[in-house]
């Protein structure tokens, strides 16, 4: 399967780079994705041609950047199956502020001192610090959902802390770990005894055919940059029905139906939920992304994907026998292409540097999810992510340089 | 892998794999702080006892990466029985060799560092900059915040 | 003077266009500003080169896209002569959520039931309905400068308005009336009763020379893409007292110290207020932008806009005579070259319709500003705006277009 | 200039300039109900006196585009006298003409529209389907809320 994606590569003008006169090994695709050339042109297209504002115009060029605008809706709605279509996908400037919107938007309208919601031990920053922000002023409870020592959510209380909570809100994939989490089974679980179900889908949109009729959920959070579009944008999709549930976020034009001076009056539509000028040229590059994508097939991206994680798995297994541990699951079962790993003695930013040097990209850290790692009794991982962009010769890369820092430090 | 070697000198990775003055001191009547670099998660704790003006005991505890274990080790080494005001000049021209203070000044004296000069590779490497000041600003959060002031 | 900047008009890709068969005129840069092609292409190299997330790792682009983004952070602070450096300017996604950061950020920490702020009748919506919907959890008052007759903001009672409030928030130029505000007036008059000075600078940084300190303001709100940058990026300026007084706004990755399940620790530094992947390639095309502005020199940007400013004005009293009004100062006296028209009996709709057959980009509309149009008894207005590219002949086309639409509706 | 001539046809502008049944009923008896258009401020009000089934009068208050207003008056001159269930059908072939509702049929019969059909140029330029739309959909208020369900 590997070899059908080679002229993939080709797409990737960043790819052609040498740093430190090497080739450019980019296993950083968890963090941010590499840009192909069609959506580098679809925005330079819209920069050059199109840019105008959008809405309340009535010339020729502001039809068009709006026809783009909403086109990218309609797009983004049908990548994900959106049932309701593009009226149900409302643009943020990412996942970040996607969770910030729901959390604001429909939490500080549901959630009280007597609430509650379940969280997860393996949720990226996104998905905690919002919901903090907003217990500190609504004072509500939240629960976690644990990890297990095999890098699972550990679901045998699940029902437990759903009882009596309103919402819970976890990733699809962790960012960490890799674990593809159950989200068909808990949002059912969740729905059954009336919970919503809102899912983290930066890393899952990304990487995974993602139908959101068929995962049975209500809203699902994600961004451009990591799925080969640009930075600066995500989005949310929600049901209808739970819009219907929530309060505009931000405050300014376009979000309105009237203002005056004693007060404003939000569009009755979704609109009330995009304030401001919105990212135009990046949603042009973002259904540029889908439309490139779609090109390849998301099926068949996620399976290359797999081919190559199972490589990098095995391999891994034959460097610093004994002493490189996989912090996530050992085998494809449940599992996605990224791969944290722990050298023992050897710090993760020093394993990332001499990497560095081999023209290889990982990321040292805690990944925005400083509960995980404590949970693993780790400050930090060196995380290897793959992108549809990799192959099996960027693992041979990648297998070299990790015994050279091994080398030095041991 | 030039820039490579710079960064990892054979002192760095002896001051690694053997730090110097590694432990704790009771406090009081030691005095101490704990330093943190929250985008890489290195953490340090220096105690310090005073005599006087005169660090006449340091130790260090902490995790993190090469450099800022090193760094923490190479710092307890320059400053031990030596005086608050020379440890100051040290953390000063330190800093200045990692330019991050960009007040203008004499240029380093390499030489007059000892040592610690075996970090100034790590100039080069931007983001590491911040694990080989971590130390150093915690030195300066113990002998600020507790001591009397100069 | 205006000889001068006919290159300029080559720099902007977008300008060789052709509408309905007629060349492009474009005068709705108080909308957004066309983009020349040295922005479009330093967003291009990022994309092709340099394209990492950014903070937090150690390989070469990723060090690259950091110094970028970090870099453009600079450059933005030079541009408005922040006293305190880069330290002071905090990246937003525009000039709305620039607003909505200040008054969540600042707000919901000051004020409350017997507390008061001050803003004005020809406030754009992003000055408006955040401090409303504030308001309406916080229940302070919020008091109004209203707009004289003659287009200018009443100053008569502005000590009155000031006494015992904590904030005045007003725009440096309307993006509807033209009028430039005497900000450092405004500034002083409120600093000697302790009040905070907050401006919106979304059309005054655009297209003025600004310098934060000689204006003596705390805060500045503004965005990229009306200043010939790209969309989906602005910033906030404020003193470093002012961000101290600040809490974060979203919650996320990059703004805190630490997050464990019990709760977070915010950044201590102005990282705080950035959640999130930010928008780099955006930063980049930002400078880039700054890099452009400051090339042409933005006193002389004004002084070009000024001349045409006047021109129009000049020749738009003899359109439709009596029947034209101009909903602004009619003279180049504190204006800025934002034009907006009400052409008895003729719908604003309509005649931006014909305008766009000959080629010529205006906007209709109430312009986010429902509280001046009521205050003028409008429901919408043409508006004319221009940038650095408008030329002399772009108003004979304007002439003869409104001429035209005039003739048709009489 | 073809297309502008598409979308200002004389009718149009005979409507826009001399609106039909320009006015306000007292309600009640009379129904109305008020639309905005909140992207571009054009508002109408729409009476209307119910005689059974029967539109018996209709009354259109309001100021916006031409287009706006001149559907408004095209409107109330199709639907005066008419049944409410002919008004519904109206609407349903306006919005297919305007193809805001993309559910297969049969194509619009252009000819039976008579004069609305003078509305067809604005399709052309989707920011001003909104403005052709308007009274309808408020019509459609008005007979939806106020009117015993059919
Ligand atoms: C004076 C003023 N303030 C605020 C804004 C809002 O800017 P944005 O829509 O880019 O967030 C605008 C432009 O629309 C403006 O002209
Ligand atoms: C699982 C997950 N959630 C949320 C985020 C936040 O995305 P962003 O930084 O683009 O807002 C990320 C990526 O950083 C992620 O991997």
């Amino acid at each position: 399967m590997s070899g059908d994606f080679s002229s993939l590569r080709s797409d990737i003008p960043q790819l052609t780079r040498e740093v430190h006169g090497r080739r450019l090994v980019y296993l950083d695709s968890a963090a941010t994705s590499l840009t192909p050339r069609s959506v580098i042109e679809a925005m330079d297209q819209y920069y050059e041609r199109h840019h105008s504002n959008v809405h309340r115009a009535v010339y020729l060029t502001a039809e068009e950047a709006t026809a783009a605008f909403e086109g990218a809706r309609a797009d983004i709605a049908s990548f994900i199956s959106a049932p309701g279509g593009a009226e149900e996908v409302v643009f943020t400037h990412g996942t970040t502020e996607s969770f910030n919107l729901i959390a604001h938007g429909w939490g500080a309208r549901h959630l009280g001192p007597d609430s509650a919601i379940v969280l997860t031990e393996m949720e990226h920053h996104a998905n905690l610090v919002p919901w903090f922000q907003l217990r500190e002023r609504l004072g509500f409870e939240i629960r976690f959902l644990t990890v297990t020592d095999d890098f699972r959510l550990d679901l045998s209380n699940l029902d437990e802390l759903l009882h009596g909570a309103s919402l819970i809100s976890f990733t699809g994939i962790s960012n960490v770990l890799g674990t593809v989490n159950p989200v068909a089974e808990i949002a059912k679980r969740a729905h059954a005894v009336g919970v919503r179900v809102v899912v983290d889908g930066a890393q899952l949109v990304a990487h995974h055919p993602v139908d959101v009729e068929a995962l049975g959920i209500d809203a699902i959070c994600f961004g451009a940059h990591k799925m080969m579009g640009p930075t600066g944008i995500g989005a949310v999709w929600a049901k209808r029905d739970m819009w219907a549930e929530m309060d505009p976020f931000m405050g300014g034009g376009a979000m309105i139906a009237d203002v005056s001076l004693d007060g404003y009056v939000p569009a009755p539509d979704n609109r009330r939920f995009e304030a401001g000028t919105p990212p135009i040229a990046e949603a042009v590059g973002f259904a540029a992304a889908i439309r490139y994508l779609r090109g390849w097939d998301m099926a068949a991206l996620q399976a290359h994907e797999d081919t190559l994680t199972a490589e990098a798995l095995r391999r891994l297994a034959d460097v610093a026998p004994g002493r490189l541990r996989i912090i996530g699951p050992p085998t494809l079962d449940q599992r996605a292409g990224v791969i944290s790993l722990d050298l023992d003695g050897v710090h993760p930013h020093d394993i990332a540097q001499v990497l560095d040097q081999h023209g290889v990209c990982v990321r040292p850290g805690h990944h925005c999810a400083k509960p995980l790692m404590k949970r693993f009794g780790l400050s930090a991982t060196v995380r290897v992510s793959f992108g549809p962009y990799n192959t099996s010769s960027d693992i041979d890369v990648l297998i070299d340089a990790l015994t050279a820092a091994d080398a030095m430090f041991r | 892998m030039d820039g490579l070697d710079d960064l990892y000198k054979d002192i760095i990775l002896d001051h690694y794999r053997s730090p110097r003055n590694r432990g704790e001191l009771p406090v009081p009547p030691a005095m101490s702080a704990e330093g943190f670099n929250p985008l890489c998660g290195d953490q340090v704790t220096v105690y310090v006892t005073l005599d006087g003006d005169t660090i006449s005991d340091i130790k260090i505890t902490g995790t993190g990466c090469s450099i800022s274990q090193a760094s923490s080790s190479l710092m307890s080494a320059a400053v031990k029985g030596k005086t608050t005001s020379f440890a100051y000049d040290r953390l000063a021209v330190f800093k200045r060799l990692m330019t991050i203070d960009d007040t203008p000044g004499e240029p380093v004296n390499v030489r007059e560092l000892g040592e610690m000069a075996a970090l100034q590779g790590v100039v080069q490497f931007p983001a590491r900059i911040k694990c080989a000041i971590l130390a150093w600003n915690t030195l300066d959060q113990v002998l600020s915040t507790h001591a009397s002031p100069q």
